[in-house]
């Protein structure tokens, strides 16, 4: 029986040397993907969503990137451990990415048809017209026309090209896809199209997903489960139910209040003042305290540790801490 | 409390490209009143930014009158558009390439009040940035800074101070919190609402996220390739929109809640090309409901209802085909 | 795809008048009067006038250039060498091999060493292997070709013995000269191609191409290098076009009688059909070269190829 | 996307092999050398099979030459060339008196007219036989303008006064009574006898396909870079003991030597004068040295202040030491000249001594002069390296006596053009006497008719005048003598002139070479070497 | 008023910024050093050079390096290290004129391109098209025999054919510039085009024009060194490493002090400003960093 988390990633830290100090874009991450389950990773820019795809990924630029501590367990082995080869092997075949910008995600000097078929042949055995035929056939899924496999990137829109990323990404049928803002550098039709796309896709090929999205209205269209990323961490987990219903995170209530609601009438959005923490000196204890309105003396001094709130929802956070959760 | 500020009749502009003419702005017709907000909607490409500069006369029109104060400003002189441009601004989208990174804020911020040298003496001038800065939430400490030691949000600041120096009446923001994040964003909204109501500002507010733009516009027009399409006040263009692309539209916008799930009107194929567009409504190819006529003439945008302005031949009457 | 060569040919035409009218005012002006030269010190003072008429020297620049401009549009004709009366076609296509062979040689050896190195200092950047050759590209900046010339003659030729110094028509007498020119070419490519590559694999399809799994020297390869050659291809055109008219340095050490040598012996003999058609002929293949790089972009990049349709 | 790479790649070899294929076909036709030129034999790799080494001779010159139309050029490369390809009607045999050569025997029949009798069956290299026509058609052409360049040498011929008596018999009337006349007939420039039918026939391509009666035929020419030229077998005269000759074309001293020590070339003109121990220490190689009749001097242009005072011009020349300066530049090499007659040429007048170094004097006749504190002067001299220093060490000599001035390097073409506009001060440049006759080393320098023209310095003294046109007159004899004498002191004592140098031609030769002897006017006779 | 000053050193903060970076890459102030050391010879030359450039010692020609003269002596006896120090101060001169001449006629012309587009621009770039096709050395040897060999002359030459290169150079970064918002933003406050083009555009074209010039420097002394060393450079005596080493060529086998000298000489320089171009290209442009 495939063990109860499909991905589970416990305290993971990476770290950037760059010329201004460290930056420690991601410190102490938790978080777990069941099988086949889509879980929505929501953050504003800066707060280490892309940072932790590419640490599972092992993507993460040489020699500034490096993951400082933690395990990752994708299917109960830790990916860390893995050797190159050995993740040359996962990448493509069980776990895959999409980027967030279509224009340049494509190798714009090869066809699109090649391009898919670079990933079968390397992950899947089968004569040359065999793989040009699965490849024909993941562009009619993803809703291409077959004859325009012989096209190069810069011929097709940008919802097109997402659409042959998608293709890409699913054509080995991966275990995992992990897919960093997918939609934002679409209009709001064709992203509309794209997400729709990716729901059916998700069924049918029973991929489970990580959305990472700052917009909370995409995560609740498409995902399962919400994690809330802020400096670095997750402040809270929980189902899309629970947590739309009663977010708990100071962050996350603010979160929901920034956004303009088209059917009520608001004269002014009460705010989140302040700004988001420069990765390069983390403010002590829990990161969001300078802007913090329920803020406590201890916010500042320690880290909180888990709290859980209700089923599947989790919280980092002092306030509930002392009423000792259920 | 409706004086026209400004007005806009049968506007183009059209662009020489090597395949052919862009339609960028196809004869566009809005007026705004003052210390109103009009929002300006569409996807990328329909031509709002276009339309915006075009105001300006940062891009010249080919056609089209814009009336400012009842006169028309495309026809002014070089000398008189420079003391017309006094009362109209504009506050930009990309917060990293609308400050000169060579200056700091406060000689950002004095550039236009040098430019047409409203102060004599460097004290009235300082005084001035002084204001303005503290007008819209920078700390004083900001003035000496450069750009790139500031983060998006302050930026567009800068851009807003930048823009209320010279006193306009009018303001156009293309896209001005599009590049930011929901915090930040929500902040700047806050500063141009408080704004408009003391300085009894007039905005065009160009985006392409609806939310947004219904939170801070008094009525809105939707764009589709370079014509508008639908006008009416923030409220009814939500609850009932009228042109079958609006509704296409606003059935895309993904809601940040539960239990609310429109039916998803899912649009086929793409924006067709703006270069030599054809006869007839441009969004007939698109369009669920497009009869045999939407292909040959072009809908003019008319007061269906009182205050309710659309470009379509078969308002309330759309029937699946 | 012809109609844009057509075109591309039809815009060199002012370039060359443009080059023609430079080089004919520089030429006016210099002062020495080439009948005199040509007749010798001890010529008599008739035959120096009556020369000077009959090349038409007397006749006001206009007039000159005029004719000289006629003749070169109408019927090509670059006229015959003051000196040996022979039509400048022949003198330079007489020098033009020695030119060619060096020229080609020196952008070859850049080519065949310049992108290899170039690519594994980009592929392992900041190593010592990447500092050891950025170092070396530096110095093959910095050192003046004619010193590099003589030193090569003072090691091989002198001391060694291995090499000849002089001459062009077999090849190991090419070594050297192809050396002490190629040594910039080498230098600047291999600084071209790891600034290209570097840019490259920073590109999110770099980053795609890693998620799908595929093993690292494919990537670089296949996606990266695919997408650096325009810049490099750039380069090395700009460089054999340069090298063309420019070897003049390299020319006059190894008493390599190419264009270089023969510009500079017409312009110090006031031989001026030889230089005007010299230079003509260096910007003519010069433009030729940019263009032949153009046809390669096409070919190298999809998205420019479309624009010529 | 591999394809693309690939096909790159095979783009860029296509280049190469175009590169080094035509390239070597294409010297190929053009220079028609099958390439057996030394420098391949040494390195060994025989690109086309060459015949024996030992049949061909290859001598590398500093300059290429201009052209072979021996009326169309007077430089001294070109003339190497023509020495072995064209004969002249008359020779100077070992003690420099003329003689016949293709003229059987010639006679003077008044001071006017010579008539030569022509030597029978001699063949032109086409095949046609030498004919009083050619000759005759041969001095029209070198008198009309085409001539230009040789006027100075066969100038007095009267184009008029030509008559053909038989096929083999020419009558030649000159314009005005020229001892010199018979003497500049030996010039290989002016002097040589062209064929009609074949110079017709090429007309402007004759310079690169010149037709002679000499010993060697010419075969190709790869401009700036070497000459071949093959035997003719049906020559009048002695027949060459080898049958092949390159001349390479080779501007670098440096490499000139380098190619005799590899062996690439059998004799090297103009050896450097740091080369020479070198070459004289390597015992396959030998040194062969011989005063030329050329003359470097450093003048004035005796029009413009303050060098129009003579005593000034006699303080410049106190206050040059021509003997250290000779030595720094060339070390050894030619040496201090005496007068602007160079020493082997006839009435040479030796007791004047070469000219006295006195910086104290200098600096008197200064003061008597009226320059007390000097003054400030410019000094040309073309891109010579030589020339450039001699003037170097000059100006630091000058200076002693408060003479400050400034060097200017110029362009054969601007020097000529500023001297003839008399813009010059001081500067220096040569002379050659390219016949053994005095009148040739004066006339031209210094007879106020040659002002601007050969007379750089604008010398014009009406004694001077008279005695050179007298001297021309006369024919050879003691008064001759007298008067080129009293000639040379009156020039050394009005000092137009400074004399620098008498240079010496330094050839360096493989030691399996023979019979090679270099000639003091710098053409050079090689077709009676012979190759061990 | 305290504000005002401290705009003051806050202004310089922008170059402090740059002086910061650059000093991280230790071979580009290895450059910048030998540079200044350069210039400090250049300056002092009179003090730092043991004897004259010009006094000739006929007797001891030809010396190799030895205690007295540390890098030996010439064919005229003269003592080749003053000669090179002499000769710093001729090559900094040609280098920086040179480039000051290209520079401010090709910028101007690649500004006026680059900011108004259109048929101007067309024009003028195929000028620039013109002398760019033209071998830089060919030309310079042209403008050199037409206007006579002279310091000035050459200076002019060799600026003159480098022309071209500015021109595109400014062009691609002005049309870079021109198309960001803060221009569009100065337009619609009423700036003159001459205003944007001087306090908006030129101060953010400087990064890559600071790094062309100083590589474009080392350019030149290599063109000049070249014409000197074809003899149509630098009238004698003058000292300049060119000429020095086309002097030498001759006696290469027996004394090759006397070209090695003067071509380490000219090496470090061009290596020197090579480096330092490349330090400030990485330091004026942090974009390329991150």
């Amino acid at each position: 029986m495939a063990e109860k988390h499909l991905l589970e990633i416990k305290n993971l830290t990476i770290h950037y040397q760059t010329d201004y100090g460290t930056v420690h874009a991601v410190e102490g991450f938790n978080l777990e993907v069941g099988n086949g389950e889509t879980l929505g990773l929501v953050g504003e820019t800066g707060a280490g969503k892309t940072t932790t795809a590419f640490g599972i990924m092992q993507l993460l630029p040489e020699p500034a990137g490096k993951v400082v501590a933690g395990e990752i367990y994708f299917r109960g082995e830790n990916l860390l451990g893995k050797s190159k080869t050995e993740m040359k092997k996962i990448l493509g075949k069980q776990i895959a990415m999409i980027f967030q910008d279509p224009m340049t995600s494509l190798n714009p000097v090869m066809t699109v048809g090649a391009q898919i078929e670079e990933m079968i042949k390397l992950h899947e055995p089968g004569t040359k017209e065999e793989i040009k035929e699965k490849a024909k056939k993941m562009l009619e899924v993803v809703g291409i026309p077959a004859v325009r496999q012989d096209e190069y990137p810069h011929q097709f829109s940008g919802g097109m090209k997402q659409r042959v990323v998608i293709a890409i990404a699913l054509s080995c049928n991966p275990m995992l896809l992990i897919a960093d803002e997918p939609t934002t550098a679409l209009d709001v039709t064709i992203q509309a199209q794209v997400l729709d796309l990716m729901k059916k896709l998700k069924d049918d090929f029973k991929t489970s997903m990580i959305m990472i999205t700052h917009d909370l209205g995409v995560v609740a269209e498409i995902c399962d489960k919400v994690a809330i990323m802020y400096g670095g961490k997750v402040v809270e987990y929980a189902t899309k139910e629970s947590l739309y219903t009663k977010p708990y995170h100071p962050y996350t209530v603010g979160l929901f209040n920034s956004i303009p609601d088209l059917d009520s009438e608001q004269d002014r959005l009460n705010v989140i003042d302040g700004l988001p923490p420069d990765p390069t000196d983390m403010p002590s204890g829990c990161s969001f305290h300078p802007r913090c309105p329920h803020k406590m003396p201890i916010c500042s001094q320690k880290s909180p540790s888990k709290v859980v709130v209700g089923s599947e929802h989790h919280v980092y956070c002092y306030l509930y801490e002392q009423e000792g959760a259920l | 409390m409706n004086e026209k500020i400004i007005e806009v009749k049968e506007l183009k502009k059209h662009f020489k490209t090597k395949s052919g003419m862009l339609h960028a702005v196809d004869g566009v017709n809005f007026f705004i009143n003052r210390g109103e907000t009009l929002g300006l909607v569409g996807e990328s490409g329909c031509g709002k930014s276009t339309t915006g500069r075009v105001l300006l006369r940062l891009i010249q029109a080919n056609s089209g009158e814009v009336l400012f104060h009842n006169e028309n400003i495309l026809e002014y002189s070089k000398p008189d558009m420079k003391k017309m441009r006094k009362n109209m601004q504009i506050v930009f989208q990309d917060p990293y390439s609308c400050l000169n990174p060579r200056l700091t804020v406060s000689e950002i911020i004095a550039e236009p009040l040098i430019i047409n040298k409203v102060y004599k003496t460097k004290d009235e001038l300082e005084t001035r940035i002084d204001e303005l800065i503290g007008r819209v939430g920078l700390s004083e400490r900001l003035k000496t800074s450069y750009p790139h030691e500031l983060d998006g949000g302050r930026r567009q600041r800068v851009g807003i101070a930048r823009a209320l120096a010279l006193n306009p009446e009018f303001l156009v923001l293309d896209e001005p919190v599009s590049a930011l994040d929901v915090c930040i964003q929500a902040q700047i909204l806050n500063l141009l609402k408080d704004l408009q109501k003391e300085l009894g500002l007039t905005y065009l507010f160009i985006a392409h996220n609806l939310s947004v733009v219904k939170h801070i516009s008094d009525r809105i027009a939707v764009m589709y390739l370079g014509q508008i399409i639908e006008l009416t006040d923030y409220k009814s263009i939500f609850k009932d929109p009228l042109h079958p692309y609006t509704q296409a539209l606003l059935s895309a916008i993904p809601i940040p809640k539960l239990g609310v799930q429109k039916e998803r009107l899912i649009l086929r194929g793409d924006v067709p090309s703006p270069i030599n567009p054809a006869e007839g409504c441009r969004f007939a190819g698109r369009c669920d409901y497009s009869k045999q006529n939407c292909f040959e003439e072009t809908p003019k945008l008319i007061e269906s209802e009182p205050g309710r302005w659309v470009a379509c031949h078969y308002v309330r009457q759309l029937e699946q085909n | 795809m012809l109609k844009y060569f057509a075109r591309r040919i039809l815009m060199l035409i002012p370039v060359i008048l443009g080059v023609a009218f430079i080089v004919f005012f520089l030429l006016y002006i210099t002062p020495g009067d080439p009948a005199r030269i040509i007749l010798g010190d001890q010529a008599t003072e008739e035959s120096v006038l009556q020369l000077r008429e009959e090349m038409g020297l007397n006749d006001p620049f206009f007039v000159r250039f005029g004719k000289y401009a006629y003749n070169l549009v109408v019927n090509q004709d670059v006229g015959k060498s003051y000196v040996t009366k022979r039509p400048v076609w022949d003198e330079i296509m007489t020098v033009f091999p020695a030119t060619l062979k060096l020229a080609g040689s020196s952008i070859l050896l850049a080519l065949l060493i310049g992108i290899p190195i170039g690519i594994i200092s980009a592929i392992k950047q900041y190593s010592i292997f990447d500092n050891v050759t950025m170092l070396f590209a530096l110095i093959g900046i910095s050192m003046p070709v004619f010193w590099l010339g003589l030193l090569l003659i003072l090691l091989f030729s002198v001391k060694l013995g291995w090499l000849p110094s002089s001459g062009y028509t077999t090849l190991n007498a090419m070594i050297l000269p192809a050396v002490a020119l190629g040594a910039q070419s080498i230098a600047i490519i291999t600084r071209m191609t790891r600034s290209s590559m570097l840019e490259v694999i920073r590109m999110d399809y770099i980053r795609m191409a890693r998620s799908k799994g595929q093993d690292e020297n494919k990537v670089v390869f296949k996606h990266a290098l695919g997408n650096a050659l325009i810049p490099i291809i750039t380069i090395a055109g700009l460089q054999f076009g340069r090298l063309l008219g420019g070897a003049v340095l390299t020319e006059s050490i190894f008493s390599i009688p190419g264009i270089g040598r023969l510009m500079v012996e017409s312009i110090k003999m006031r031989d001026f059909p030889v230089v005007q058609g010299g230079v003509l002929f260096v910007a003519i293949s010069f433009s030729l070269v940019n263009l032949l790089v153009d046809l390669l972009y096409a070919y190298v990049d999809p998205r420019i190829k479309s624009q010529y349709k | 996307m591999r394809k693309k790479i690939s096909i790159f790649l095979v783009g860029v070899l296509l280049l190469v092999t175009a590169l080094t294929g035509c390239s070597s076909a294409k010297p190929e036709a053009a220079s028609g050398a099958e390439s057996t030129n030394g420098s391949e034999a040494a390195s060994g790799a025989e690109t086309t099979p060459a015949a024996p080494a030992k049949d061909t001779l290859i001598v590398a010159t500093g300059y290429d030459a201009k052209s072979l139309d021996p009326h169309a050029t007077n430089d001294v490369a070109s003339s190497n060339i023509m020495e072995q390809i064209y004969d002249t009607l008359v020779v100077l045999n070992s003690s420099n008196e003329v003689v016949g050569s293709l003229a059987e025997k010639f006679e003077v029949i008044d001071e006017l007219t010579y008539k030569f009798y022509l030597k029978k069956g001699v063949k032109f290299h086409n095949g046609e036989e030498l004919k009083a026509a050619d000759v005759a058609y041969t001095f029209k052409r070198a008198t009309s303008p085409i001539g230009g360049s040789i006027a100075h040498i066969v100038g007095d011929i009267d184009p008029e006064g030509l008559e053909i008596v038989d096929d083999y018999t020419i009558i030649v009337r000159i314009k005005t009574p020229n001892s010199a006349f018979l003497p500049s007939l030996t010039h290989k420039g002016g002097g040589v006898i062209l064929n009609e039918k074949a110079v017709e026939a090429a007309g402007d391509a004759y310079a690169m396909n010149p037709v002679g009666t000499g010993p060697f035929k010419f075969e190709s020419w790869a401009k700036g870079d070497q000459i071949v030229l093959t035997r003719f077998d049906e020559y009048y005269g002695e027949k060459p003991s080898f049958s092949k000759m390159v001349i390479r074309a080779i501007p670098e001293a440096t490499n000139r030597t380098i190619e005799l020590e590899s062996g690439g070339v059998d004799i090297a003109y103009d050896i450097a004068t740091n080369d020479i121990t070198r070459i004289e220490e390597n015992k396959d190689l030998k040194i062969i040295r011989k005063m030329a009749n050329s003359t470097t001097y450093f003048a004035f242009n005796t029009l413009k202040a303050p060098f129009d005072d003579i005593k000034v011009r006699q303080a410049i020349e106190y206050a040059i030491d021509t003997e250290t300066i000779v030595q720094a530049v060339w070390r050894g090499v030619g040496a201090p000249a005496v007068g602007p007659v160079p020493p082997n040429i006839k009435y040479f007048n030796n007791a004047l001594g070469k000219p006295t170094y006195d910086v104290e004097k200098a600096k008197a006749l200064l003061v008597e002069a009226g320059y007390p504190d000097g003054f400030t002067a410019k000094i040309w001299t073309n891109d010579k390296k030589a020339r450039i220093d001699m003037c170097t060490i000059i100006q630091n000599q000058l200076a002693e006596i408060g003479i400050k001035t400034e060097i200017q390097v110029l362009e054969w073409g601007a020097y000529l053009e500023g001297i003839k506009n008399g813009d010059h001060e001081m500067f220096m440049v040569g002379w050659s006497t390219q016949t053994p006759d005095p009148d040739m080393s004066l006339y031209g320098p210094f007879h106020s008719s040659q002002k601007g023209k050969n007379n750089f310095s604008y010398y014009d003294n009406p004694k001077v005048d008279a005695l050179l046109e007298e001297g021309r007159k006369l024919a050879d004899s003691k008064e001759r003598q007298a008067i080129y004498e009293e000639l040379q002191t009156i020039i050394r004592e009005e000092a137009p002139w400074i004399v620098m140098e008498n240079s010496e031609t330094v050839v360096g030769v493989r030691s399996n070479i023979e019979g090679f002897d270099p000639s003091p006017f710098g053409y050079h006779v090689l077709y009676n070497v012979t190759i061990k | 008023m305290n504000t005002v000053k401290q705009k003051k050193n806050k202004k310089k903060s922008i170059w402090l910024d740059v002086w910061r970076r650059l000093r991280k890459n230790k071979m580009a102030v290895g450059g910048l050093v030998i540079i200044i050391l350069l210039f400090l010879t250049a300056i002092f030359a009179d003090w730092i050079a043991p004897y004259s450039y010009e006094s000739q010692d006929l007797l001891n020609m030809f010396q190799t390096p030895s205690f007295e003269h540390w890098f030996g002596t010439d064919e005229f006896g003269r003592d080749i290290f003053s000669r090179i120090v002499y000769g710093s101060r001729i090559s900094l001169e040609v280098g920086f004129i040179a480039v000051g001449i290209s520079l401010i006629i090709g910028g101007s012309i690649g500004a006026i391109a680059g900011y108004y587009g259109g048929r101007l621009e067309n024009l003028l770039m195929r000028c620039m098209d013109v002398l760019l096709a033209i071998p830089e050395i060919l030309l310079a040897i042209a403008i050199v025999a037409a206007l006579g060999p002279s310091i000035a002359n050459l200076m002019i030459a060799v600026g003159i054919s480098s022309i071209p290169g500015y021109a595109r150079l400014v062009r691609a970064s002005v049309m870079s510039i021109r198309e960001q918002e803060f221009i569009e933003a100065a337009r619609a406050a009423g700036s003159s085009d001459f205003r944007i083009i001087v306090k908006h555009i030129l101060p953010n074209c400087m990064a890559p024009i600071i790094v062309q010039a100083t590589i474009g420097v080392a350019i030149a002394i290599l063109t000049a060194a070249g014409l000197s060393f074809i003899g149509l450079g630098i009238q004698p005596p003058t000292p300049e490493w060119g000429s020095m080493l086309s002097g030498g060529r001759s006696y290469i086998r027996d004394y090759p002090h006397m070209t090695l000298f003067p071509g380490i000489a000219m090496m470090v320089t061009i290596l020197a400003l090579n480096l330092l171009g490349d330090g400030l290209r990485d330091a004026l442009d942090p974009k390329l960093k991150n």
